[in-house]
């Protein structure tokens, strides 16, 4: 009878120290997960998604702190990624903020060149004392800018509806 | 499972080692102890329970030995796949009936019933232990849903034909059970095997006790 | 033992609330479902079950919250594991030597609750990290949580199905308990459908339909005491 | 030809999850899109054929000739724990392509009753080796085909515009009942 | 001009055939209604009041469902309701009584469909459902199976007696049933006697063809369900691909297992006259709703029921199995629908471009 | 004989005797206003060469195309150039398009138009200039500048020339009236593209519906040799350039690829015209056939109208409307666009302008798919639409793909058979746009992360200047910043210039 525990006892040993090498030998480094999270985030670290630059938000994404369509600059396109990634509903998400645009009111530019210094993306152009203007393709609307501004001529929008990007909505019923 | 209190000696090996084989110790030490705190009465409980069955498909009045004791282990091929399990009863020295532990195979499964004959051949009892048949339909043969069971008593390979032993439906004897013939259908024809098994039975016994008594003699 | 490590235990009343109803093993975890489904053919049957069940999870949970300070990750899965078969096994044996009767009606479902998730479910999402106080209260609200769901659908699946309700309940809870049986619909031959497996899934699906009807009766009637309160005079 | 039966019996007539109820909760869990489901019975295939051969193997070379019976579930599980952690460990190692379609779903499986009701069955119906093991593999069978079939059925039911009442679990487990009525077809087969 | 404005949320295109929703489920209607009208006469009147009940059980749960749901009633227009319950009536006994009526009815639209979201989005087929449920449910009421009575004769019961027999005042008179065809061979095979003679002794294939049989309330004349089924081929409602790779599987499978004995299995020609094969092949396996979207797919879907409908018949434990066979490749249907897709036009069958032809001009 | 037919489609009811039997109407009066969208083509925006007030003669260039893939706009008639404002542009969104206005004098004056040798003594490429300089593009629908396709052309072993003569669209007639009226221009025009690409064969392929127009081409063509008339089965999309040149040469483009891949280049009737107008007589494309016709239109006719005329005025020369029309198209009804303004002018791929009644159109409220299948059915391209708008409509684009999505050629079979009429071409109109608006954003992101990197970087670099201007004993390390400065903002500009 007590050969039974012996056994069981030794069985149990050995596969307690097989799991613990396991554990040891076959150790994968701390989650990748963040690092792939991070390299599919914009990388401009401008801070709209309410965390100090990309790789705090990848860590709270992978944490399950942050939604992952909190990134505005992303966009649809890096909410589906990250929740393919993360595995996540996207009909679980909430409205995402709409991606923004900066605009400068050339009346009102002085040309300090406040703002170019602050654009993380150099999205701003002019010289000193020239008017300057925002390259609306690099622009992330990260509002770095119009926090900088002087003046205060930089104003944030959605982006304009053009020919170019006015497509069909999707149909009502059915 | 980053905890604050984690020393390093929980990383080596031999540590989870020990935690393992230390539970597995434990663990074996107090099952064992708890089978030899329980085991006799277990065994009591399951050879009452079999006792008790035997009840009732068997008077007590019919035996003063222990057919448990006694039971043995028979096959007829030809008309059980599987062993047969026999309990014979003896009233002082004589034969006084068998009870034999059958199995048949009813449309969702096997069907194990337990039925008693004495030394005539002649049914006492027939109780189903086991069934897997649809509820509702066919688990009237069971006793505490109804007595159809109780349908056999009395019947032996003599006083019902080798047709009578079959269901109305296939021009036999016994009801069967609106929807479901199946079941009752493989229940007679067991019951009928069985009625076999223990002439066949019986004769060889004789056959031996008398070749015993002859040689002995 | 640590508990500087443990986060916070939650409130009685949240571990009860969970139990009970929010965060139901069955209905709401989904745990636990092949006990759960395979012995509800009636009401007696899931009062059964449940009342075993409860007993493993209340011993489970609290031999799990006492050792796990000393656990590893490594061994984690294999020490809860062994230490759960071994507790089943113990009860198994107790109610069989002791309490014969009563194993005669529970024996086969006893050997079940080792492979029921909902176990190894509350030790690792509870126990584990808890104290042995809340991990044992987590364990009775569990364990009534889901023995009145089994209760719950072993009744709707033994109603529809023979139109009785705990019926034989007498054999487990004793004579005293002969009055719990009723019939419900006399000569009622039942539909067959509700104890056969299609029934237990479905019995299943219209009890969490109809937690979430009532669930959206509570927060109507939330909303509307709040905007009440919002009026002034 | 026996062989064949038992294993089309396991399939189909008393397959493990739909009749034995075995397995439910991954197959409530893990179906909600069809590669996940189908990673799942993969992993569980692996696993139940593994666990059928240690099972047997335990059984007859150590329980059986010390007596020690009640030490089955015990024995058992322990066994299987330990297979699928190492498993789990090594996959997740050498193979991270395979982790991630596979190994993710292996400590769902130590927890998955129909692994060890599968060894415990496998005892009960006194299966020799070869038994075991064509019993492991149609229950893991069995298993993976209602598992691909549920997901798929789920995935369309998803895009469905189901009553709130009944969206998400609700109707899955009605639909799992329906197809369990649509297996008892193959009831009386044997 | 402004309501030339405000219509601008449609794409094109603005051109569209006449085809609708109800008028494909009248049509379907309309095939069945021989097959129904000659059911009626074999049966008498209980065999209407079944059907009559049936479809109206069926419309007012859909009625309801609707309601529910907040939706528009006028959907009722749509006539699937009225069409499930049709065809559920057509494989039902057909002396049922009222509340196993009420109850097809009510379980195929409410569980079937509703549960699901309604019309288009149900992933077994309701009737179906229906009928499979209503058969493990009450096993003895659904295999009752009452002797042809055609109206105007002798022993056809009379409007006061139909109605006491609806309403279960009076149970169905004695020697008023029988065996069906498959239901006598199943219970030959289990008893172990050659079904090769029970059959040649009491069924013929005629008779079983034409109809003049026992059996479910629309299932006995192969011949007029045949008629209606290539109408409905003909206006193209359905396409001949379920319909032929169902019948032929059947007829394969059954005539190769007949060659191996003719004493333990049925000849393919009463295979094919006999039970719902032919409703199922025309009528029910072609259901849209679930039954796969591509060519491929279809022939798939139907030599599989013919596959399963077999196996259940030769060794289940069922005498007849259109149902579960249907349900079962139901089942399969999304798997389907998502492995077997048509080749798309520049693409070869696993969805990669097809080679380019012609090389670039050097220079 | 026509290798094998086209997979599904589907038989409209052709509608066409409305206006087959008419002659195109030449004379319309001139309008006072043409309105010129820069952006009437596939690609790149025009540039306006002319400013507010300059007076312009008919046939001058006024905006010169915009890049590679882009055309010349020229102008239709002569006049003033009174506005270059935005208008409302006839395109369903209803949103604003830039347009040089012009005011017409009423002298409908030409500049004077080159002198012409024999084009065919041209050289192909030359030839193809002078297309481009033509500002001709695709007349069938799809506005593609035909330059650009005749160069592709060249790079490509081009075996069969296919004119397409189809015009499967209900209603439109605009192509076979021309090729009634105008068969030898269209052979002329068709031995010039041969010339240009150096084709073996050519094959002008008309449906069997159109027998008159058959027989014009067959007696013009008859004269050369390798010109083939074919007729191919009248249905619906047989225009459409895959399916026409699968029914002519059995083959199919690859998916993803042109039909330049299998040796094969598709042109419209009416862009074979413009060029023999173009090579000709040096006429650059100021005028186009339109079929004008409807349930609402008074008397429905082909008119040969200038670019840029207002939809109102061709409506008004056929003798107005009759009844508030359900729609208002330009195109045909089954890939034609909603017009938002009956202002809005003619371009260069108005195909037709109807006005459809409410019984033409047959709209009705959705209901949901009953998976009938009819689309799979009728999908030219072998699709499963049913699929494709079902993932459509939960946003799981991916899946929508995975049965198709990128191959629909948003013809509207499917959508025209659907029982249930669920919009489906609406939902893949959808999806496509959205699968565009992702990639961009995707782009963007790929960009400004450069842009990032880019500045990091330079910022790095500048502290590492500063560090050694330090060390080389602080000597005006102001200038160096500011100049460094400058730099970025340069780089930001000149990539938004390349792309
Ligand atoms: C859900 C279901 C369960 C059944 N269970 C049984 C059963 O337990 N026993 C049985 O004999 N037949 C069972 N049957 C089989 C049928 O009722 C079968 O047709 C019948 O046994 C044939 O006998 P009959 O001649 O009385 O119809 C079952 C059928 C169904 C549909
Ligand atoms: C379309 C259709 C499907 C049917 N499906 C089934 C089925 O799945 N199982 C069944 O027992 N009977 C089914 N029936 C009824 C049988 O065709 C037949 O009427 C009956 O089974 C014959 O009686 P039996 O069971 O005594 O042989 C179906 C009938 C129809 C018309
Ligand atoms: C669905 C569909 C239908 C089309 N129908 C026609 C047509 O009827 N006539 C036509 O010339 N082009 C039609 N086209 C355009 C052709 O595909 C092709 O672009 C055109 O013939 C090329 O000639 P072009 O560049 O000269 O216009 C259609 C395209 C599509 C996608
Ligand atoms: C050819 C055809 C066959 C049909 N067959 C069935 C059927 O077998 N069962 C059913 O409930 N509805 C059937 N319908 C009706 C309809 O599809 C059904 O109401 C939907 O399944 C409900 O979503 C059929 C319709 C058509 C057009
Ligand atoms: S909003 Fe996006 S780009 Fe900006 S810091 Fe956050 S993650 Fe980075
Ligand atoms: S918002 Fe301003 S600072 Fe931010 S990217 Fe746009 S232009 Fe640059
Ligand atoms: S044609 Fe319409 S109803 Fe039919 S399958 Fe396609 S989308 Fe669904
Ligand atoms: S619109 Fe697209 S999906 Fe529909 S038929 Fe045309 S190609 Fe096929
Ligand atoms: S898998 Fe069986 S209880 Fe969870």
């Amino acid at each position: 009878m007590f050969v039974a525990t012996l056994v069981l006892t030794a069985l149990g040993l050995l596969l307690g120290w097989l799991l613990g090498l396991a554990a040891r030998v076959f150790a994968v480094e701390e989650n990748p997960i963040v690092n792939e999270v991070e390299a599919l985030l914009p990388g401009t670290q401008c801070g709209q998604c309410g965390f100090p630059g990309c790789s705090a938000a990848a860590e709270a994404m992978v944490e399950g702190n942050a939604a992952v369509n909190c990134c505005p600059p992303g966009g649809r396109a890096l909410t589906e990624s990250l929740a393919e990634l993360l595995n996540i509903d996207l009909n679980s998400l909430g409205d995402a903020p709409v991606p923004q645009l900066a605009t400068i009111d050339e009346t009102l530019c002085t040309g300090c060149t406040k703002c170019y210094k602050a654009c993380p993306t150099d999205a701003i152009v002019g010289a000193t004392r020239q008017i300057h203007a925002v390259i609306s393709k690099a622009c992330t609307g990260c509002s770095k800018c119009k926090d900088v501004c002087p003046e205060d001529c930089i104003s944030l929008n959605p982006e304009p509806l053009t020919l170019n990007t006015w497509h069909w909505t999707k149909p009502e019923a059915a | 499972m980053a905890t604050i209190l984690n020393p390093t000696y929980r990383s080596r090996l031999g540590y989870q080692a020990a935690l393992l084989g230390g539970m597995c110790y434990l663990m074996s030490m107090l099952l064992i102890g708890g089978n030899t705190a329980t085991h006799q009465l277990i065994d009591q409980h399951v050879l009452n329970d079999k006792l008790a069955l035997l009840d009732q498909v068997m008077p007590h009045s019919l035996y003063d030995n222990d057919p448990v004791a006694d039971s043995q282990v028979i096959q007829y091929r030809d008309l059980f796949k599987e062993p047969i399990e026999i309990l014979p009863a003896r009233l002082g020295n004589e034969f006084s009936g068998a009870a034999l532990n059958l199995t048949v195979q009813g449309w969702g499964g096997p069907l194990n019933f337990i039925m008693a004959v004495d030394a005539s051949g002649q049914v006492l009892g027939v109780r189903v232990i086991n069934h897997k048949e649809t509820p509702g339909l066919a688990d009237k043969i069971e006793l505490e849903k109804d007595d159809w069971i109780t349908g056999f008593d009395g019947r032996s390979l003599s006083n019902t034909s080798h047709i009578q032993w079959a269901v109305k439906k296939d021009n036999g004897e016994f009801d069967q059970f609106t929807g479901a013939t199946i079941t009752p259908r493989a229940l007679v024809s067991g019951v009928y095997r069985g009625l076999q098994c223990f002439q066949h039975w019986r004769q060889q016994a004789q056959a031996q006790t008398r070749a015993k008594e002859e040689s002995g003699s | 033992m640590s508990t500087a490590s443990t986060p916070k235990a939650p409130a009685y009343r949240t571990i009860f609330r969970d139990g009970l109803w929010d965060n139901n093993v069955a209905m709401g975890q989904m745990l636990g479902l092949c006990p759960l489904l395979a012995v509800t053919t009636s009401a007696t049957n899931g009062l059964g079950m449940g009342m075993a069940t409860l007993a493993v999870l209340m011993l489970t949970n609290t031999l799990v919250s006492l050792i796990r300070g000393i656990v590893t990750p490594q061994v984690r899965i294999p020490v809860f594991i062994v230490l759960i078969a071994s507790v089943v096994t113990l009860v198994d044996m107790a109610i069989n030597a002791w309490m014969h009767e009563l194993y005669k009606v529970l024996g086969l479902f006893i050997a079940l609750i080792v492979t029921n998730c909902a176990i190894f479910g509350r030790v690792e999402a509870f126990a584990s990290k808890q104290p042995v106080l809340p991990a044992m209260a987590d364990a009775l609200a569990m364990g009534i949580g889901f023995t009145w769901v089994l209760v719950a659908i072993g009744a709707m699946r033994e109603v529809l199905g023979s139109g009785t309700l705990f019926a034989h309940a007498s054999l487990l809870l004793g004579d005293h308990f002969t009055w719990l049986e009723v019939t419900v619909i006399p000569d009622f031959s039942g539909i067959l459908l509700s104890i056969l497996p299609p029934g237990a899934f479905m019995a299943l699906g219209f009890l969490i339909a109809i937690k979430r009807l009532i669930d959206r009766g509570i927060k109507a009637r939330q909303e509307r005491a709040a905007l009440a309160g919002l009026v002034t005079q | 030809m026996d062989y064949l039966l038992l294993f089309i019996g396991t399939v189909l007539v008393n397959n493990i999850v739909l009749v034995k109820f075995l397995g439910l909760c991954p197959l409530m869990g893990v179906s909600n899109n069809l590669s996940a489901a189908f990673g799942m019975g993969l992993a569980t295939t692996f696993v139940l054929t593994l666990s059928a051969l240690a099972s047997w193997i335990i059984e007859h070379l150590l329980l059986v000739p010390l007596h020690i019976e009640f030490l089955r579930i015990l024995s058992f599980i322990l066994i299987i724990a330990a297979v699928v952690q190492f498993t789990e460990a090594v996959v997740r190692k050498t193979s991270p392509l395979l982790h991630k379609n596979l190994g993710v779903f292996l400590p769902l499986i130590t927890t998955n009753c129909a692994v060890l009701g599968v060894a415990l069955l496998n005892v009960r119906e006194e299966y020799s080796l070869v038994q075991s093991l064509v019993f492991g593999m149609g229950s893991a069978l069995g298993f993976s085909i209602v598992m691909v079939i549920f997901a798929g059925l789920r995935e369309r039911i998803a895009m469905a515009s189901v009553p709130a009442t009944f969206a998400g679990t609700p109707v899955s487990l009605v639909t799992a009942g329906l197809l369990s009525l649509v297996f008892m077809g193959f009831s009386g087969m044997i | 001009m402004n309501a030339i404005r405000e219509s601008v949320h449609r794409a094109a295109p603005y051109a569209h055939d006449r085809s609708s929703v109800d008028r494909i489920m009248l049509q379907v209607c309309l095939a069945l209604t021989p097959a129904t009208l000659f059911g009626f006469y074999l049966f008498g009147l209980p065999a209407i009041l079944t059907f009559v009940s049936i479809c109206l059980a069926a419309i007012a749960t859909e009625a309801i469902c609707l309601l529910l749901q907040g939706q528009s009633i006028s959907r009722l227009r749509d006539a699937s309701a009225l069409l499930t319950g049709w065809l559920l009536a057509m494989s039902m006994p057909p002396w049922c009584p009222w509340w196993l009526c009420l109850g097809a009815g009510f379980f195929a639209i409410a569980i079937g469909k509703h549960l699901y979201g309604g019309i288009g989005q149900n992933v077994f087929n309701p009737a179906m459902l229906a009928r499979v449920a209503l058969l493990i449910s009450f096993p003895v009421q659904m295999t009752t199976w009452v002797q042809v009575t055609p109206l105007g004769s002798e022993q056809a019961p009379g409007l006061l007696q139909s109605l006491a027999i609806f309403f279960e005042q009076q149970s169905i008179p004695d020697g008023y049933t029988g065996a069906t065809l498959l239901g006598a061979a199943k219970a030959a095979a289990n008893g172990g006697s050659a079904i090769s003679e029970l059959v040649a002794d009491n069924y013929s294939l005629t008779q079983s063809f034409l109809g003049n049989t026992l059996g479910s309330l629309g299932e006995t004349s192969e011949l007029l369900i045949l008629l209606g089924g290539l109408w409905l081929l003909r206006r193209r409602i359905i396409s001949w691909h379920i319909p032929v790779a169902m019948l032929g599987s059947t007829l394969l499978l059954s005539g190769l297992f007949y060659m191996v004995s003719h004493a333990q299995y049925l000849s393919p020609w009463y295979h094919l006259t006999s039970g719902g094969v032919m409703l199922g092949a025309f009528f029910i396996a072609t259901d849209y709703v679930t039954s796969p979207s591509s060519t491929a797919g279809k022939l798939i879907f139907g030599a599989g029921c013919g596959l399963v409908m077999y196996v259940i018949r030769a060794w289940g434990g069922f005498p007849e199995a259109v149902g579960f066979a249907v349900l079962f490749m139901n089942a399969l249907t999304p798997l389907i629908d998502r492995v077997v897709k048509p080749r798309a036009y520049g693409r070869d069958q696993r969805g990669n471009p097809i080679k380019n032809v012609s090389a670039r001009k050097a220079s | 004989m026509f290798g094998i037919a086209m997979r599904g489609g589907v038989h409209p009811e052709t509608k066409k005797d409305l206006t087959a039997e008419r002659s195109i109407i030449r004379q319309l009066p001139l309008p006072k206003r043409l309105y010129l969208p820069l952006s009437q083509h596939a690609g790149i925006e025009s540039r306006a060469q002319v400013q507010v007030g300059d007076r312009v003669l008919k046939g001058q260039l006024v905006a010169r195309s915009g890049g590679p893939l882009s055309a010349n706009l020229h102008a239709p008639t002569s006049g003033t150039v009174v506005a270059i404002e935005p208008i409302i542009a006839p395109h369903p969104s209803g949103l604003p398009a830039v347009a040089i206005v012009i005011e017409s004098d009423g002298e409908d004056q030409w500049m004077t138009l080159p002198t012409l040798d024999d084009p065919l003594a041209l050289s192909p490429d030359e030839l193809a200039d002078k297309v481009e300089a033509a500002g001709i593009v695709g007349m069938g629908g799809a506005i593609f500048p035909a330059a650009v396709k005749l160069r592709q052309g060249r790079r490509f072993e081009i075996k069969t020339l296919i004119i397409n003569g189809s015009e499967c669209e209900p209603y439109l007639t605009c192509d076979d009236r021309l090729m009634q009226e105008r068969a030898e221009a269209i052979i002329d025009g068709a031995r010039m593209i041969r010339h240009i690409i150096e084709a073996f064969e050519v094959i002008i392929a008309i449906e069997d519906n159109k027998p008159d127009a058959t027989a014009a081409l067959k007696k013009a063509a008859a004269p050369f040799g390798m010109i083939e008339v074919r007729n191919v089965p009248t249905q619906y999309p047989m225009g459409s350039a895959k399916q026409l040149i699968q029914a002519v040469t059995g083959k199919e483009v690859p998916a993803g690829g042109r039909s330049n891949d299998i040796g094969v280049l598709v042109h419209n009737v009416g862009t074979v015209y413009a060029i023999h107008e173009a090579l000709r007589f040096g006429r650059p494309l100021i005028s186009r056939i339109v079929t004008v016709s409807g349930g609402c239109v008074q008397s429905p006719h082909n008119v040969e109208a200038l670019i840029g005329t207002p939809v109102r005025d061709i409506i008004q020369a056929c003798g107005g409307l009759n009844a508030t029309p359900a729609r208002l198209l330009m195109g045909g009804p089954m890939m034609g666009q909603i017009i938002p303004s009956i202002d809005s002018p003619v371009i260069k791929g108005c195909t037709g302008v109807l006005a459809l009644t409410r019984q033409e159109v047959n709209e009705h409220v959705p209901s949901p798919c009953i998976r009938c299948s009819r689309c799979v059915d009728a999908c030219p391209m072998g699709l499963v639409p049913l699929e494709m708008a079902k993932h459509a409509k939960v946003d799981d684009f991916d899946n929508a793909q995975q049965y198709g999505l990128r191959d629909c050629i948003l013809c509207g079979s499917c959508a025209y058979v659907c029982p249930s009429h669920i919009p489906l071409v609406q939902f893949f109109e959808y999806a496509k746009g959205e699968l565009k608006e992702r990639r961009n954003s995707e782009h963007k992101q790929e960009y400004t992360k450069r842009l990032t990197e880019q500045r990091n970087e330079r910022i790095e670099r500048e502290k590492a200047a500063k560090l050694a201007a330090k060390k080389a004993k602080k000597k005006k390390p102001s200038r160096q910043s500011e100049a460094a400065a400058s730099e970025p903002a340069a780089t930001a500009q000149e990539e938004s210039a390349e792309s």
